[in-house]
């Protein structure tokens, strides 16, 4: 057991920490010391990406200890694949919103850099802990300091967004809580024990009507924070004031939360509601698909614009969970990674022009690309990365989710896939309204281009774009022994193949009785993990 | 030469060098060298390349190589159950059909890079650089969508040469028409890329692979779906909805005459030599697939000719020269869709190859003239060029001829060998090829008349007050070179009629067929696709011949035509177009499809866009709105209560304890000795208490 | 023979006039010092315990008293430094502002 | 007898000092009637066997805090008489009533009670003598609560420094 987890996890804390005992005066120690921490969280975290090990399916790192006991409540922490990108993804955008914020900020600094580190520290706490009731306490502690940078720090309408944001999500909660607990009592009324354990909570079959309502509990609170349609409304107003850091992360790593929670909690957890929601979901995802993509393209506010593009992706994204098989998934779990990086990168970027020209209305620009040739450049980079271009990453996500979703039901894929031609559509019209043309405002003739602080805030984003474009194959690595996991309890089907294709096959009996358990023996099979035949001029099948 | 990946490798290194360094730091003419230098080695590597695929032992037609994991192997149904698995690596493959491709796209490309550093002189230092960095790109996505040996890797190209030209239509990006132009082509493309991603969704779940080689035998395996529509046809049919995209075919084709924002020699590269063709390409890539597919290859075959027959219409009428090249363009594009669509994959693919030679040679002499009228490109103002620009005439002329069709030039024998197929396949579709034929050859002699020949009008008029006249060797060479393959590269596929080897049909042809080795070279038995022709027998010689001569007196029609209305009568074209008013505007305005798309389409997404985000703001957030107005109205009741009732009873509590604590209040002194005096009386009672009850 | 008794006694009698001090003198010096009466009385029940129950532990407490004695006289005495410097006065009846 | 003798002569010594420190005028005379009272205490202490008690108080009580009390009376130079004004609220009279009360409880509960003789002592010290004792509990079972002490008598020092200085 080590605490390399609760490392990382307490690193943006105690910077918050140490920020409470510098004197409010003395801004640029302010500003030095949380981007020196943040540096060292996302320092910190970088090993992890190394050290985990991507052929043992089980939770890794893990840390347990009592925390209510009389409860069952534990401080129970570790990782899988999806936890890990997630969690780097964390502390790469918490250093980036950082960075970006260091001239942006003028006001009420010590409070901004302390609301910024504690929803650092909420976010890690809920992608890591393994405990469901931990789990809702982080998922709660971000709801505050994003409520605060968003009602203090915010634009013109901050107050009426920021309760909205605040209330909306709350009421979420509250249903989701209201699942857990009955879960959590379910659990204790079959087995005797009082836990909130989902590891436990993952291997243990409950009861098909708890199952539904369960569901129904879970999906109310995480589809209003993926946002799903038709809870998706919260969103446009809290991006749009939200200040460029705050943006960043809600869409960066906030949003991932609630299909997080559909990949950590209510797939492996309730399989049986997942097939019979499955439908009904998905009609709300291929709605959310189109109807973002056209509102999207409506927008005279730039932010908004990506805020209905960020509804649109998710969408997307929560369609290949739907998939229910590998691909479908680990396309989604690589889309939620990507979409961080692109649309936080589209926030970051928006959120250069309006330090410089205080405005987001798309007409009060135009011809930028003139003024701006560097940002011009990135802004095109990230655009294609949004709108999913092959040698990026957002294709490869969306190819993996449509492959996926296309096996799962082919109309589907069909109407998905639409939203990648719309994506264009809006993105491109983007671009045009305020890069190319002519400079036909005044106010934007002097702007300067980006400087050395901006351009470092992009550059790992554009290698991680091109990266995961070109080789992705080290991420899905991590992703594979957690997708089947998932897999194994929800699609329990596609168990018997990594068998077949892994060598040491279980008895027929075994597989029967618990197709998963047979799967989960059959993953560690060949010292390299993947004993599958090299495709290419292969026979046909 | 181990490495085809280093092909566009090397386009690539040009384009980051420009970008990265170049659009800061380079002069104009080292950013034209590192571009031009670039292209070439990759033109000498694929020559390479090519000798080593002609020098591979009898039986063995492709070169395979993997470089690298791109996604890794993940477990997926297919339709037999789930034990499919779906990995796709970074794969390149050299086969006939993609050595004929990468030569093309490396050898026009090389030429057409030496005359831009000419052409684009005018343009600013970084100008220039992003140029070449935009060119060098879109080279190597051509090369990655020619090389790759998968369908994904294949859209990576496909989807990048889409980005590039997107950037290229869009260079000028001050100009609004340019940027619109390179938009919508980006997103009619992505149209149909939808399409085509469906299908390779299709072909996965078909086949559990998208290897194009194991497809194509996987696809031959299965039954030729004559009789009902199968998953072979849908496949297809995606295949082909996206290849209309990319080759600007009906009905998507709109995108390519607005393409022409773009400095010229993209025009000539990507719009006319590679790009477009690469829907051609990939139809022929998976000519095994579509030939177990015959409705839908009637379905090609007829898009194709219709796009044939319609691009010259409205060529006929066109007064932007380059805007008469785009239609032609899309026409020529027709013709080698039809030539597919009747099974002649080698001539569609021939007819690619000689097309890029005399289109990018079209292309290029009109951006010479353009180029000497300083910006002009309506023909109504120009005219009588022939004297002051010699060597464009010339070989703007032999390019004219060559795709008019006039023996021996290029264009001669492709053509022929394509309406020599669809004679035998499809009469229909011969018929309304050769009537385009005979359209080609009219606007293609109406460009060359209002161009070169009579007096000086307009910008020629003025020009000619002593400009300079042809422009510098850097363009002219290029013009040059290309002339000489549109002259020359109809040889490699001379018919058998004419005692020729067709030989470019026989090389292809292993690119054609499934499972090379089952059917050996020597038996030339009728096989999937290229069954007829060889396997024709010598009385076809005649018809082969008759048809020759009648295609040549076709072309030859359509010069004199153009000749007649245009050089010796030049009045006659405006009563024509008085006279037959109606199909005139119909054609000036391109059978007003644009104005039905924007109606429709584009119109229609837009207002839906505008419409939803209504509803968006006032029934989807309306309901929120109203819940939480609901929930104040609901609170104010409360609160009503709360004053009222509740806080009435707790006042009246508090109003009794204040009353009741003004006697209290006295014991509050403020005197240290009564507190104290206080605490002694507790301690008093206290252990009274405690002695009492001891 | 003196039993433990007769020290509490004699322990009560020295409280009771502490307590007597406490409430009747305005002068707060003598009212601390009158305290510091109530607080020896304490030490010495602890003492005689200690030495009638043989147990050390006694001692150990009074050594605490003491040392609590020590602060309070040390704080206390500083706090009435300050309100002299304030009021020029040290009655303990001038010391009413804290009530209410 | 030779204990009776020594209890009896200082429990009126005790008691008569007392009496004097709370009835002198003199505030001065107060203090230094209070410190013969301390001494007194210590005496008994010594009667009792506890020797290091004895040395405290005397050492403590008799040579700091006394000597701490004469300097407060030498600050406060007192310009009125000190209890010049009086306050009628104050009750005085009905405190000693109260105390006399208190003595007669706390007599009655001396009567009462009869504490069991030396029950043990379960010899848990390893050492012998009265201070040896002492301090061996001081530093085995009351350790922290010793600590303890000395953190507020760390705190009481600071404290009357902060009061006492004119200008922080």
């Amino acid at each position: 057991m080590s605490h390399y987890l609760s490392l990382i996890l307490f690193t943006p804390l105690v910077g918050a920490g140490l920020l409470l005992f510098v004197n409010r005066r003395h801004e640029s120690v302010i500003r030095w010391i949380a981007n020196a921490v943040a540096l060292a969280g996302f320092a910190v975290s970088l090993p992890l990406w190394f050290i985990y090990d991507r052929t043992s399916p089980a939770y890794q790192f893990t840390e347990r200890l009592p925390w209510i006991p009389s409860i069952g409540a534990e401080y129970f922490v570790g990782i899988d694949g999806f936890s890990l990108l997630l969690v780097l993804l964390t502390t790469l955008m918490g250093l980036l919103a950082m960075v970006s914020s260091w001239t942006a900020i003028r006001e009420r600094v010590k409070e901004y850099y302390i609301c910024l580190l504690v929803l650092q520290a909420g976010m890690l706490g809920a992608f890591m802990a393994l405990d469901f009731l931990l789990f809702f306490v982080f998922w709660e502690v971000m709801l505050v300091p994003m409520y605060f940078l968003i009602g203090v720090w915010g634009s013109a309408n901050r107050l009426y967004s920021a309760i909205k944001f605040f209330i909306y999500t709350l009421v979420g909660s509250v249903i989701l809580l209201l699942g857990i607990l009955a879960l959590y009592f379910s659990y204790r009324a079959q087995t005797g024990v009082y836990s909130f354990d989902i590891t436990a909570y993952q291997q243990f079959g409950f009861d098909p009507a708890v199952q539904w309502w369960a569901f129904l509990a879970l999906f109310i609170g995480f589809a209003i924070k993926v946002p799903l349609f038709p809870f998706h409304t919260w969103l446009p107003d809290a991006h749009t004031d939200a200040p460029t850091a705050g943006s960043v992360i809600l869409a960066a790593v906030l949003l991932k939360m609630g299909t997080y929670g559909f990949i950590r909690f209510s797939l492996p957890i309730l399989p049986d509601a997942t097939h019979q929601f499955v439908p009904y979901v998905a009609v709300l995802c291929l709605v959310g698909v189109v109807y973002g993509a056209l509102v999207a393209m409506a927008q005279q506010d730039w932010k908004r614009l990506i805020a209905y593009s960020s509804v649109s992706h998710m969408a997307m994204v929560m369609l290949g969970l739907l998939a229910l098989n590998p691909v479908g998934i680990t396309g989604s779990i690589l889309q939620q990674i990507n979409h961080g990086i692109s649309t936080g990168a589209l926030f970051l970027l928006v959120g250069v022009v309006y330090e410089r020209r205080h405005t987001r209305e798309i007409a009060e620009y135009g011809g930028l690309s003139a003024v701006m040739p560097v940002y011009a450049t990135v802004f095109l980079v990230m655009t294609m990365s949004s709108i999913g271009l092959p040698a990026l990453n957002g294709f490869i996500g969306e190819f993996l989710i449509l492959q996926g979703v296309f096996v799962a039901h082919k109309v589907w894929a069909a109407v998905a896939a639409s939203g990648i031609v719309l994506g264009a559509a809006y993105m491109l019209s983007l671009y045009q309204r305020t890069m190319f043309g002519t400079v036909t405002n005044p106010k934007n003739d002097g702007l300067a281009d980006l400087g050395g602080r901006e351009l470092l805030t992009f550059a790992p984003l554009i290698v991680l774009a091109v990266w995961i474009g070109l080789y992705p194959k080290p991420f899905l690595d991590r992703l594979a022994t957690s997708v089947d996991r998932v897999i194994a309890r929800v699609s329990p089907e596609y168990g018997p193949h990594a068998m077949v294709e892994c060598g040491a096959a279980p008895t027929a009996e075994t597989a029967k009785t618990n197709p998963a358990a047979a799967f989960l023996t059959a993953v560690p099979c060949g010292p390299d993990g993947k004993p599958l035949p090299q495709p290419g001029t292969g026979a046909p099948r | 030469m181990d490495s085809l990946w280093l092909i566009p490798l090397l386009p690539a290194l040009g384009a980051a060098v420009n970008g990265l360094v170049g659009i800061r730091l380079f002069a104009k003419r080292t950013a034209g060298a590192v571009a031009v230098a670039a292209m070439a080695a990759a033109f000498g590597l694929s020559v390479l390349a090519f000798v080593r695929l002609l020098q591979l032992p009898a039986g063995v037609h492709e070169i395979n190589q993997v470089l690298v994991d791109w996604l890794p192997a993940m477990p997926l149904a297919t339709h037999d159950g789930p034990s499919g698995i779906l990995a796709v690596p970074w794969g390149f493959r050299l086969d006939p059909l993609s050595a004929v491709m990468l030569l093309v796209v490396t050898g026009i490309g090389t030429i057409i890079h030496v005359y831009s550093t000419a052409y684009m002189a005018h343009e600013p230092r970084g100008g220039v650089a992003r140029f070449f960095c935009y060119l060098n790109l879109f080279c190597f996505f051509m090369l990655t969508l020619v090389l790759g040996n998968n369908f994904l890797v294949m859209f990576v190209g496909w989807e990048g040469v889409g980005l590039c030209s997107y950037l290229l239509i869009g260079y000028w990006y001050g100009k609004t028409p340019a940027s619109d132009a390179g938009r919508k082509a980006f997103v009619t493309n992505r149209i149909g890329d939808w399409a085509f991603l469906l299908g390779v969704f299709l072909i996965f779940f078909t086949f559990g692979t998208l290897d194009f080689r194991a497809v194509q035998e996987a696809a031959a395996a299965m039954p030729v779906e004559a009789a009902g529509w199968g998953v072979l046809s849908t496949i297809a049919l995606l295949l082909f909805v996206g290849a209309t995209g990319k080759s600007a075919q009906i009905p998507l084709f709109v995108w390519l005459p607005d393409a022409m924002e773009g400095p010229t020699p993209v025009s000539a590269l990507i719009h006319a030599a590679t790009m477009v063709t690469a829907g051609v390409y990939m139809v022929g890539r998976n000519a095994v697939l579509f030939s177990q597919a015959p409705m839908v290859m009637d379905t090609v075959a007829v898009v194709g000719v219709l796009t044939a027959l319609m691009a010259a219409t409205i060529a006929l009428v066109q007064t932007d020269i380059k805007r008469v090249l785009a239609y032609s363009t899309v026409s020529q594009l027709g013709y080698m869709f039809a030539a597919m669509g009747v099974g002649a994959f080698a001539a569609g693919t021939f007819h690619l190859l000689t097309h890029a030679f005399f289109k990018a040679l079209l292309f290029l002499g009109s951006g010479s003239v353009i180029h000497a009228l300083a910006g002009e490109q309506d023909m109504r103002r120009m005219g009588g060029l022939r004297r002051r620009l010699p060597i464009t005439y010339a070989t703007m002329l032999v390019g004219t001829l060559a795709i008019a069709g006039v023996p021996p030039l290029s264009g001669f024998f492709s053509k022929d060998e394509i309406l020599f197929r669809a004679f035998l396949e499809n009469r229909i579709v011969w018929a309304l090829a050769a009537l385009t034929a005979l359209l080609t050859a009219f606007y293609m002699f109406r460009l060359m008349a209002m161009t070169f020949f009579g007096g000086g009008r307009g910008a020629t008029a003025d020009a000619g007050s002593g400009r300079p006249g042809e422009s510098p060797a850097a363009m002219t060479g290029p013009l040059i070179a290309l002339a000489a393959g549109a002259v020359l590269a109809g040889f490699i596929g001379i018919p058998g009629a004419l005692g020729g080897g067709n030989a470019i049909e026989h090389f292809l042809e292993p690119s054609f067929s499934a499972s090379l080795p089952v059917v050996p070279p020597a038996a030339a038995g009728p096989d999937a696709s290229a069954g007829h022709a060889a396997g024709g027998a010598p009385a076809s010689d005649g018809l082969a011949l008759g048809l020759m001569l009648f295609s040549v007196a076709v072309a030859g029609l359509g010069i004199a035509g153009a000749y007649r209305v245009y050089v010796q009568r030049p009045g006659l074209a405006a009563v024509l177009a008085e006279r037959f008013a109606a199909p005139h505007r119909l054609l000036t305005h391109q059978y007003y499809v644009d104005a039905l798309y924007d109606a429709t389409v584009v119109n229609g997404t837009r207002a839906t866009g505008r419409a939803l985000a209504a509803v968006d703001r006032r029934v989807v957030d309306g309901t929120v709105a109203g819940a939480s107005r609901l929930t104040v109205l609901g609170a104010w009741v409360a609160s009503l209560t709360d004053r009222t009732l509740v806080d009435g009873l707790v006042n009246l509590l508090g109003w009794v304890s204040q009353e009741g604590s003004f006697g209290f209040r006295r014991l509050q002194t403020g005197l240290v000795q009564n507190y104290a005096l206080l605490m002694l009386v507790g301690i008093v009672l206290f252990v009274g208490v405690y002695l009492v009850v001891r | 023979m003196i039993t433990e008794t007769h020290y509490l006694v004699l322990s009560a009698a020295l409280f009771a006039i502490g307590v007597v001090g406490v409430m009747v003198r305005r002068n707060i010096v003598v009212v601390f010092m009158s305290i510091e009466l109530m607080l020896n009385a304490v030490n010495i029940n602890l003492v005689a315990y200690s030495h009638h129950l043989q147990h050390t532990v006694g001692q150990v407490f009074a050594v605490f008293v003491i040392a609590v004695a020590a602060a309070e006289a040390a704080v206390g005495l500083a706090i009435l430094l300050a309100f002299y410097r304030n009021r020029e006065t040290v009655n303990i009846d001038d010391m009413n502002l804290m009530k209410w | 007898m030779g204990e009776v003798v020594g209890f009896y002569v200082l429990a009126t010594l005790i008691l008569v000092f007392a009496g004097l420190v709370i009835t002198a005028r003199n505030t001065t005379h107060s203090v230094l009637f209070l410190m013969m009272d301390f001494l007194s205490v210590a005496a008994l202490y010594v009667l009792l066997g506890a020797e290091f008690v004895a040395v405290i108080q005397i050492l403590v009580y008799a040579g700091g805090i006394v000597v701490l009390y004469l300097f407060v009376v030498m600050l406060v130079n007192l310009k009125r008489p000190p209890e010049s004004y009086r306050d009628p609220r104050r009750q005085g009279k009905l405190g000693v009533v109260l105390a006399a009360a208190v003595l007669v409880e706390m007599v009655a509960v001396a009567g009462y009670s009869r504490v069991a003789p030396a029950p043990v002592a379960a010899a848990v010290s390893p050492v012998v003598g009265n201070t040896e004792e002492v301090g061996w509990l001081l530093y085995t079972q009351y350790l922290i609560p010793f600590e303890l002490a000395s953190m507020l008598l760390l705190v009481a020092m600071v404290g009357a420094i902060l009061l006492s200085k004119r200008e922080l």
